[in-house]
């Protein structure tokens, strides 16, 4: 099954085929255009944790997904990997095309909304405010990146947002 | 000793009152805000009481609920925690009035404490250093530039009612003081009601040390020793430990005597930490240090001091609060090896320390030799947006600081925490710095040598980029649907499947 | 010190090993056997090494396939924990002809203890007290009752290659002797190849209780102090503490001494046990001790002696077979307050101890001030039947005995175990005890107080039948089948998915 | 929802009635014919782990299926329940019925099938052994409790068994 990834602002393809029952082959593109393979045998998969032994060495994943993204926790760090099948990156990428020209703002984290500042049909100025979001004790204003018309909105006061929802388009 | 006792808290906190009252034999009671509902203390108290709605305000900080509860479940005593109205002597007052007992010190202690400009003159009078300031409120610019003139810039404007870092300004020149000076004191208006603002000397890279004191009410006074808290973000303590790496037996016994002499002019009994600044950068040896202020309750932090010590702090507080003596004098007191503290917060250290909110698919604590987790959650918990994001104290005790740090790590290591981010790639960081095995801590460390910085971010992401399509790919056999966001809440209903129950029953 | 050590063990006392490594920056390694690939053990290490079959003899007791393991990967030293080949020298022989470092005692030690007559001279020689009997083997019907006359009646007959509460029976007057005698040879020559067998008198409540020792290869020698094992059923221990409350500074003295002289009889190195049976009924004071035998390696029950003494036993083990030397002297060695350990077995403690293998479906371990635990298990893991079917040790620690007993017993209700029955129970009745409350042990204590009975199956079955018929009620409702049995399987795949996988791939 | 559960030789009946989302009212029969009822919310369920409010006191329950029983530990005690809804019971007391004379072994405990001694169609004297299961360390012998012929065999050598499965039944 083939993936595309993220990998700064390039795409690289991932392919993962079964070899038993619990051994998987997968081939990374690299970003120079060469791609590296691995055989990744999974010793256990309890939850969000996978054991995986890789080059005889056993090493500990956690992955779950948020919003777009899939957190992968490896040893001692985090990594965000924006990764799709394939088949449905090549359907986004026709329809960001569509919208090309709007400027889309998601959520970068959980939340409630505060206050919604502008509705659909108004138009906004570059740098003014959009939506000021709370989470726990810190208040964050939103603001438009560019000057246009608010096409879509995707809050609500009072409501919640997971990151990677739709807050604004500013058309 | 008291029968039944309400826990006028929540998180981890309130867990470790229930285990004090376990030891103790008293059932232990607490309160609980809509949000907490499925929280890890309601699971293990005897009795527990809503409270009403998630937001503080209207629950653990109205002291008219919490005194309504204590009534309501017959408590004869209550004890505050830390945070919320812990430092609040309008709900000792209220106590009193209700017959209940305050598991702390007086009002008057709370209150003398509270302000910051009395506690100084207090202190002062006491013989204990404080940082050079005025002795009074400076109420104009001009009597504010006077007076650091005088004391020499850079200073810290503050706000007398504020502390724990809030209400407080750092001003290094005279051009500075004129903007400053109306703002602190708006701002001090707004939050605190009061604009009092007095002028404080500024330490450029102080430690933070602070010592522990526990006092009964038959006139026995003792400390416990310091605890360093160097290790902070914006005033907020990430890290501590006990001892501190820079205070030998000697300074031990000046801080301790101080913090006894502090707690002697408020007639202090309970709990209480008195903290100082240490001058260390100053060439003076030992090195000066000044009263900061005194928290009149339970710290965060008091568990390196219990893995030092041998005692247990929580359950000295409710012996105190129940009219016996201290368990101990002060030559019983004995300190062995060194223990650290870090404070687990659900934030993505890799990005500023955002709050990650969200359900805890996983967790797998650490344990072993030498680490205790005073965890505040459980698997399937949700952490809810209205307060502290803190998911538990990881504390390691050695035999020395080397040891702890070691333990530290590998504790650090097997913790696993899915479902938000959290603070643990952080303290790998601050726990391999080359400065902090070498003990050279102060309040700005974690700025000065970059910690704060997105560089917690994994760099080398070829493995975890397979495993990410290695998740995919299985997720996409087994049904689910990875094509669409495979949001976090479609797993949710395998950890706390009762919110299913909502279809079973129909309209 | 070593890069890369190989554990050959499994279970918890494999994960605390590993922890060890950690702390010293040396990389484990473990073996597991088919049944244990699933282990937490396996999770944590650095690299797992699979070695065959599920029983013991096809994988942890192959000195060749654990050889073969250690050199395979690359592990310059090897751990072998305890059971297993732990005290078999033909490891240790296999371990310097690989190039590969026993972390242990020498074979020669080894082999002087595993053979008990010849312990017991060795011992006798170096001036310490063995229960009074032969000092040669019986070899006769007559002589051994001739030796029991002389000796007194109670006897026990005991398998010189035995140990460890194997190979042994009570015999009380001639008649039993005449029907014992053969049995025992028989019994002892099916289990240990070797028929040899000798007498000793029998003490009726004996306390058993032994000391840590350790040593280094540099002719550094210490005790770290007793602990108390006299609760036990049929030979095993149950429950150890650190101290004995039977033994005070002077009898620790001596109890120490007697240690180190049996320990420098056989040239010890690393960490050992010397065991010693206390006749307490005896109206001697101090009370008479004698040898029973010594244990060369690790002991299940160390860590109360690490609470106690703060020192890593394991971490030591491992410093010492890198050549180091020892990390303190016997005066540096202090003991702060009282430790107690609960072996936390997946056995039914309602009926009779049956061993309840299956998964855990659900496991909350306890936390807090004074407790550590041991583990060997995580969610979702299944306790093989092929072997000791321990969960995890239960450490509580505390500034004396009355507070360790009150944590512990805080601990076990914070515990929470489903999908196999646990010895939680009976640990409750044990600390609820008066007679254990008041220290007054024996090697029979289960049994005269009749906590092994089904006594401790719950009376008021009420509530929990009201919940049982609430289970099944939701169960039916969320579209299950409550009409079927509700079998334990049907859950499994919620906690370790991968199973799913075999249909996902086709044939 | 009525169930029927035995307490000792005896078989009451326990009714279960949902109040709300999360209450729900529990009447059992007591032995003595009088009944007891308790209003049981629900504040947490996690797993096998059920929080539980009762009379103003907060209960932690565990409870799980072994084999026919169910297993529900409270407090410091554990407890076997031998519960069914009404109708299920009611089956199984006719099936019984027909098979009345005939003795059935069930395992008590999960273990591996050492040997089995007696084959369908062989006749047996009662004590007489029918298989040995062990488990971990211990082996146990299954004896007949009466004599007879085997007409059912549950167990093959080398195989499991669970607590609750079949292993004899003698006619």
């Amino acid at each position: 099954m083939r993936f595309s990834a993220l990998d700064g602002d390039q795409t690289v393809e991932v392919d993962v085929t079964a070899e038993g029952r619990e051994t998987f082959t997968v081939t990374l593109e690299e970003r120079n255009g060469e791609s590296s393979r691995e055989t990744l045998k999974v010793l256990r998969r309890s939850g969000n944790r996978w054991t995986v032994e890789v080059e005889n060495r056993v090493e500990d994943f956690l992955v779950w997904p948020e919003g777009d993204r899939t957190v992968v926790q490896w040893r001692r760090s985090t990594f965000e990997v924006d990764i799709l099948p394939l088949r449905e990156r090549l359907r986004r990428q026709t329809s960001s095309r569509e919208a090309a020209g709007a400027a889309v703002l998601k959520a970068q984290m959980p939340g409630r909304v505060v206050s919604v500042l502008k509705a659909p049909g108004e138009t906004v100025e570059s740098g003014e405010g959009l939506v000021i979001i709370e989470s726990m004790k810190m208040q964050n204003e939103v603001k438009s990146p560019k000057s246009g018309t608010v096409s879509r909105c995707g809050v609500a006061e009072g409501g919640t947002v997971n990151a990677g929802d739709l807050l604004f388009e500013i058309e | 000793m008291f029968k039944k006792l309400l826990i006028a808290n929540r998180g981890e906190i309130a867990v470790r009152i229930i285990r004090a009252c376990r030891d103790l034999g008293v059932s232990p009671v607490v309160v609980y805000s809509e949000a907490d509902r499925y929280s890890l203390a309601v699971q293990l108290a005897d009795q527990a009481h809503p409270i009403g709605g998630s937001t503080a305000s209207e629950s653990y900080l109205s002291v008219d609920k919490i005194i309504d509860a204590a009534l309501a479940t017959g408590c004869e005593a209550l004890h505050p925690g830390y945070g919320f109205l812990a430092e609040d002597e309008s709900l000792v007052n209220a106590c009193t009035d209700a017959g209940v007992v305050f598991v702390g010190p007086s009002a008057a202690s709370i209150e003398s404490m509270g302000d910051k400009l009395r506690s100084r003159s207090l202190v002062a009078a006491a013989g204990v250093p404080v940082v050079p300031g005025t002795e009074n409120p400076v109420a104009t610019l001009e009597e504010a530039a006077e007076s650091s003139r005088e004391i020499g810039y850079p200073i810290m404007l503050k706000a007398s009612a504020g502390g724990g870092g809030k209400g407080m300004r750092l001003v290094r020149n005279e051009d500075q003081l004129r903007s400053a000076f109306q703002m602190t004191r708006g701002e001090a208006k707004a939050a605190f009601s009061d604009s009092t603002v007095y002028l404080e000397k500024y330490l450029e890279r102080p430690r933070h040390i602070e010592v522990q004191v526990l006092g009964d009410r038959h006139g026995n006074l003792i400390h416990l020793g310091e605890r360093e808290c160097s290790i902070q973000r914006r005033h907020q303590k990430l890290l501590e430990e006990c001892p501190s790496p820079f205070v030998g037996p000697e300074m031990r016994r000046d801080l301790g005597e101080a913090a006894l002499a502090v707690a002697r002019a408020v007639d202090y009994t309970n709990a209480g930490t008195v903290e100082f600044l240490v001058d260390a950068a100053s060439s003076a040896r030992p090195a000066p240090f000044y009263f900061l202020e005194m928290n009149t309750r339970l710290q965060v932090e008091h568990p390196v001091t219990e893995m030092v010590t041998g005692l247990d702090l929580a359950r000295e507080q409710i012996r105190i609060a129940a009219g016996e003596k201290l368990s101990l004098s002060q030559d019983d007191v004995t300190w062995r090896g060194a223990a650290i503290e870090c404070r687990i917060y659900a934030e993505d250290s890799a990005n500023n320390f955002y709050p990650s909110p969200g359900g805890i698919t996983l967790l797998s604590e650490p344990s072993g030799p030498g680490i205790r987790n005073d965890s505040g959650v459980c698997e399937g918990y949700e952490i809810p947006l209205e307060y502290d994001p803190l998911i538990s104290k990881l504390v390691a005790h050695g035999r020395d600081r080397a040891e702890a740090i070691q333990r530290m790590r590998r504790a650090l290591d097997e913790y696993k925490v899915a479902g938000v981010r959290t603070t643990i790639p952080f303290f790998h960081a601050v726990l391999g710095h080359e400065r902090f095995l070498g003990g050279d801590l102060h309040t700005h460390f974690i700025d000065e040598h970059g910690l704060l910085s997105g560089t917690l971010q994994g760099s080398d992401g070829r493995l975890p980029r397979m495993m990410a399509a290695l998740y995919h790919y299985l997720e996409a056999r087994e049904g689910s649907s990875p094509d669409s966001t495979p949001g976090r809440r479609s797993r949710w209903k395998d950890y706390n499947r009762f919110p299913n129950l909502d279809s079973l029953e129909g309209p």
